[in-house]
């Protein structure tokens, strides 16, 4: 016999210290046991896709950077990549090779925030810090570079704001060598730890056809086991230059797709990001990063989709030009978006304390998601 | 009046009156509440009496046991956060003759028993004796004390098992 | 103690008043120097330096955050119980002092000789159940209800290992008091019943390996009865904002804080009394060898202090090392692990003691 | 049985692992900073508060243009034939005088779009990031130069040119009225 009894209904958020940002998800629970999530967005809304529409095509981009603000070199970069092939110029190699620097060394900053904070809401607070203390030399690296440290303006239409520091590539090599030993201390502290195990192994499991039919992208997906990558599959930029692997879950301690998978993506993503900078970091050849810049930005009329692959997953744009200065229509197909929809399903008769771990491991951003 | 004295009568104060609350409040938690303190009153008082043993023993299994077990049916089994749970006194009259007879009954007993009065001794240990009195005297009575303790036990765990569904 | 007191001053009442300030004032100071560890060994931990600007390397930062807690504004949430939230926050700060009470600091320095002393401080940490529950209840705020349950639950289990633990080490000293079992422990480390007890012979060194099983488990289970990480999930800010005490704000939430200092302590001095010699030195003292015997009271205090400090900076260092448990996982540790673990260890220890 | 025992020590293996490598950060220096009393060396690039170097500005109005969130501000008064402004340091002449160049600072968003096409390289993006205020009006940075009556007086000067100019050519062509009236455009 069963005892009934009542639900309660408990708002998590929007002021909540795990929900990253201000999502409010709104928790029926029995007990301890979660019967239903529903996330409601929304608090974070600044109409970027309406301010755009206002907007010249280069001034778009400051705005870009707000959109995914832990990833704002893979914002900027969509955008350009999207208005390019709408103007069709073509770009010096220089700036191709800079600009997938870039996009990596924002990979690493973006995944070790996720790591971290999916670890600091699990408890673990101690490895948060030592990864911020490696984001923060990426930042440096950037700030070095184009003068700030998260919204960057960085890449622009045909070219780049700046060219790279004359310290640039040798810094870069330093973090390099610097940063190995950090994944596998955290590997050590964090990511097999039993504790740590016990906490994301087998929960919130995300079946690949559940993934797939919500859309899903990034390591949300691939944490599922399929190695869909969009620098793999529809290589933007000069990606499929570069030898890099994709790193799927596994299952290696858990089943595929649960917690513990996706963020050991993450992990293995970091060090291919690693690889891919090595490999370009020497390359960089010589030239003028403004050389393609065109002084009048005004696309002939017609539309564009270019995509490319965000820390978070498949970041889209979809951009319609009706031969004015401005774009009549920017949407954006944002990931956190996307894979903030699979949380109801992950999240269904697990306790309240996996809600945090699930959510960690999603990694959203909410100025990505409310735009 | 002594230093025991006044600790006696400070410890009987918060029986009793933490009692008349359990007895009085009309909030069914703030009730279970207060006997927490009447509880806490009478393992004062057996200290006073020489009884550590009992009043620790008291505290840990009426406080630390009972009461929160207590608590916890009466918070879970409602609605705790929009319904004040209420608890009225019923019956007045009968349950004032009851109590009435029974408190005269008690008076009595109390007024004519020829109390042994023996010289104040301080009080010693009592925990080797009550160890060595349940493991020979009592064996019997303990053992099933346990019994009885083991099948609540698995009733109750077998009570909140969820169906498989 | 008291004694010694009544002696002096010759007025039972006053006597009795001033023998409580004393673990008071050793509360009091433990908290603030122990929030000032916590934040110095956390910060050192994660590369960071800490609080640095109230004095050297920021030691009188606690002293400036009772200062502000002290002149914080009152408030209390319009739905709460009123009654019961006044009253909590002071049932669970006198729980964790009135443990204080029969805790040894010295062969002089003890409130109360009682002879069921552990006993005594496994019953009176009940009163901190209750406080934590009235809290949770009475402040009508689902996160303050959620933190209080589970620290129930998890206060409640967890008693039992820490039972198992303190009854197999009852059972092989025979006595209850904790002024007793420290003295049996005497003249050096070796005597330690983490080695095996004062005892000579083979059943001194069969008990080691199983002293340090046991030892574990008390730490183990001892963390989780103080809601420390692993076992912080009543508070776990990450999901439960604060847990109980979420709605709490100025001096009561200070007095959950000192409630928990206090029984960060009070926990290590119960583990370093049965395993770790108490206030014995663990090298000989130094009053006895140069012959000023006042010298003694004094040097085991400092043992005292300096052994119950060094189990709670093992407890923050656990804390800033590991994640959190889920409530179940929490519950699966207490019941499949530490019990039967426990449980064998009292068997194995038994059997030994009898040899 | 197996697992259960593995379980065990994989749980204590694991807490000493984590351990080990938290007592050993507990001897490595800090990696951060005193703040007010050390502050970081901030590279040559960096991008905080706008200043305008009103020395230089010919107030083209390019940098008001290419603002994302229009937080600057620019009106200008033409000067009139006879008045010396002066060149800037790059050689060139102003023509315009600047009577109102705002900054409000509080909106702006540090994406340094306005700097790039300055032709005067009068606007910058300076080091300084510590400019806190207890009032929202005083992130308005007011860069003009001249003082209210000194932009009265150039604007009436340039109104009365514009007068005898148009009574200038009214003589020979009469029918402009209309350009009187856009001064200071």
């Amino acid at each position: 016999m069963a005892l009934k009894t009542e639900t309660m209904v408990l708002n998590m958020g929007p002021q909540h210290p795990s929900t990253h940002g201000v999502l409010r998800l709104e928790l029926e629970i029995e007990g301890e046991l979660i019967l239903s999530v529903k996330p409601h967005i929304g608090y974070l809304h600044r109409c970027f896709e309406k301010h755009a529409e206002a907007m010249t095509y280069p001034q778009v981009i400051p705005y870009t950077d707000r959109l995914d603000y832990l990833a704002a070199m893979g914002n900027n970069f969509g955008y350009v990549i999207a208005v390019e092939k709408l103007l069709g110029i073509q770009i010096p190699e220089r700036v191709e090779y800079i600009r997938i620097i870039m996009a990596e060394l924002q990979r690493i900053a973006s995944h070790l925030v996720a790591i971290a904070t999916n670890g600091a809401d699990i408890g673990a607070l101690t490895p948060f810090l030592y990864l911020f203390r490696d984001r923060e030399y990426i930042l440096s690296l950037f700030e070095m570079t184009c003068g700030a440290r998260m919204l960057y303006n960085y890449m622009w239409i045909g070219g780049l704001s700046h060219d790279i520091h004359p310290d640039f590539v040798r810094k870069t090599k330093e973090f390099i060598i610097h940063f190995r030993p950090t994944i596998i201390e955290l590997n050590n502290l964090l990511t097999f730890n039993k504790i740590f195990i016990e906490r994301t192994a087998n929960i919130g499991i995300l079946p690949i056809d559940t993934a797939i039919n919500f859309g899903a992208s990034g390591p949300v997906l691939r944490g599922s086991g399929l190695p869909f990558d969009v620098r793999r599959e529809d290589p933007y930029s000069i990606y499929n230059r570069f030898d890099f692997e994709i790193p799927t879950g596994k299952g290696l301690v858990g089943t595929v797709g649960d917690c513990w998978d996706r963020y050991y993506v993450r992990v293995l993503e970091m060090e291919q990001s690693l690889r891919i900078i090595e490999q370009a970091i020497d390359n960089i050849p010589e030239g003028d990063v403004h050389s393609a810049i065109p002084k009048r930005i005004k696309p002939p009329k017609g539309t564009v989709y270019a995509r490319v692959e965000n820390p978070r997953g498949e970041l889209g744009y979809f951009i319609i030009s009706d031969g004015n200065l401005n774009p009549f229509r920017v949407k954006v197909r944002a990931p956190s978006f996307v894979n903030l929809e699979v949380m109801g399903e992950l999240c269904k008769g697990h306790l309240v304390a996996d809600v945090i771990a699930i959510l960690g491991s999603l990694d959203i951003v909410l100025g990505e998601i409310d735009r | 009046m002594n230093f025991y004295d006044i600790i006696f009568y400070i410890f009987a104060a918060i029986t009793l009156l933490s009692a008349l609350f359990v007895v009085t409040t009309r909030n069914i938690v703030h009730s279970a509440f207060y006997l927490l303190f009447t509880f806490f009153g009478v393992a004062g008082i057996y200290v006073l009496l020489g009884a550590d043993f009992i009043a620790i023993s008291q505290i840990l299994i009426y406080v630390g046991g009972i009461l929160i077990l207590l608590l916890f049916g009466v918070m879970l089994t409602n609605k705790i956060t929009n319904v004040e749970i209420r608890t009225g006194t019923v019956h007045m009259l009968p349950a004032a003759i009851a109590s009435g007879i029974f408190m005269g009954a008690v008076v009595a007993v109390m007024v004519w028993t020829e109390w042994k009065s023996e010289p104040s001794v301080t009080p010693l240990t009592t925990t080797k004796d009550i160890g060595h009195l349940l493991l020979t005297d009592y064996v019997l009575i303990f053992e099933l004390l346990g019994i009885l303790l083991l099948v609540a036990l698995i009733g109750a765990a077998s009570i909140a098992r969820r169906d498989k569904e | 103690m008291y004694q010694f007191l009544y002696d002096l001053i010759g007025n039972e009442i006053l006597a009795g008043l001033l023998v409580a300030v004393v673990p008071l004032t050793i509360i009091l100071v433990f908290a603030l120097f122990g929030i000032w560890l916590e934040r110095k060994v956390s910060a050192h931990m994660q590369d960071r330096l800490g609080p640095m600007r109230t004095g050297w390397h920021g030691w009188l930062q606690t002293v400036a955050d009772l200062m502000k807690m002290l002149q914080k504004e009152d408030i209390i949430a319009t739905d709460a119980d009123k009654t019961l939230y006044n009253i909590a926050p002071v049932l669970v700060f006198s729980g964790s002092f009135a443990a204080y009470a029969v805790i040894p600091f010295s062969s002089k320095l003890l409130g109360s000789e009682v002879e069921i002393g552990i006993f005594y401080v496994l019953a009176i940490s009940s009163l901190v159940v209750a406080g934590i529950l009235m809290a949770g209840w009475s402040a009508n705020n689902k996160y303050s209800l959620l933190g209080a349950m589970r620290a129930v639950a998890q206060i409640i289990s967890y008693e039992i290992p820490t039972a198992l633990i303190v009854l197999s080490m009852v059972m092989l000293m025979g006595t209850l008091s904790l002024d007793k079992i420290s003295q049996m422990q005497t003249s050096s480390f070796w005597n330690w019943n983490i080695f095996g007890g004062a005892v000579f012979g083979l059943s001194k060194f069969l008990l080691i390996p199983f002293m340090f099983i046991a030892a574990l488990i008390l730490f183990i289970s001892t963390l989780a009865e103080v809601n420390r990480v692993p076992f912080d999930i009543p508070e776990a800010e990450s999901e439960l904002v604060a847990g109980y005490f979420t709605e709490y704000c100025g001096m009561k939430w200070g007095m959950f804080m000192l409630a928990e200092y206090g029984n960060m302590f009070a926990v290590s001095a119960i583990i370093v009394i049965l395993f770790f010699g108490g206030y014995q030195s663990p090298i000989g003292y130094f009053g006895n060898s140069i012959g000023v015997q006042w010298l003694v009271p004094f040097e085991q205090g400092f043992w005292f202090i300096a052994k119950g400090l060094t189990l709670v900076f093992v407890q923050m260092w656990l804390r800033w090392t590991l994640p959190r448990l889920r409530v179940d996982q929490l519950m699966t540790v207490c019941w499949k692990y530490l019990i039967p673990y426990a449980f064998l260890n009292l068997i194995i220890i038994g059997i030994i003691s009898l040899l | 049985m197996k697992q259960y025992l593995k379980n065990t020590f994989d749980g204590i293996y694991t807490v000493l692992v984590g351990m080990k490598i938290t007592f050993k950060h507990l001897f490595t220096p800090a990696v951060t900073i005193q703040y007010p009393d050390v502050k970081v060396k901030l590279p040559d690039r960096v991008r905080n508060r706008l200043y305008v170097n009103m020395d230089d500005c010919i107030g083209c109005d390019q940098c008001s243009r290419a603002c994302p969130v229009s937080c600057i501000e620019i009106e200008t008064v033409k000067s009139i034939p006879g008045e010396d402004l002066g060149i800037t340091s790059n050689g060139k002449k102003k023509a315009l005088w600047v009577t109102k160049f705002n900054i409000d600072i509080a909106k702006c968003c540090y994406c340094q779009l306005c700097v790039f096409p300055c032709p005067t390289e009068c606007i910058y993006m300076t080091d300084v990031y510590e400019f806190a205020e207890y009032e929202r009006s005083n992130f308005l940075y007011k860069f003009a130069t001249l003082t209210d009556e000194e932009s009265a007086q150039k604007k009436i000067n340039y109104e009365k040119f514009q007068a005898e100019k148009a009574a200038a050519a009214a003589k020979p062509k009469p029918e402009t009225p209309a350009q009187t009236e856009n001064k200071s455009e």
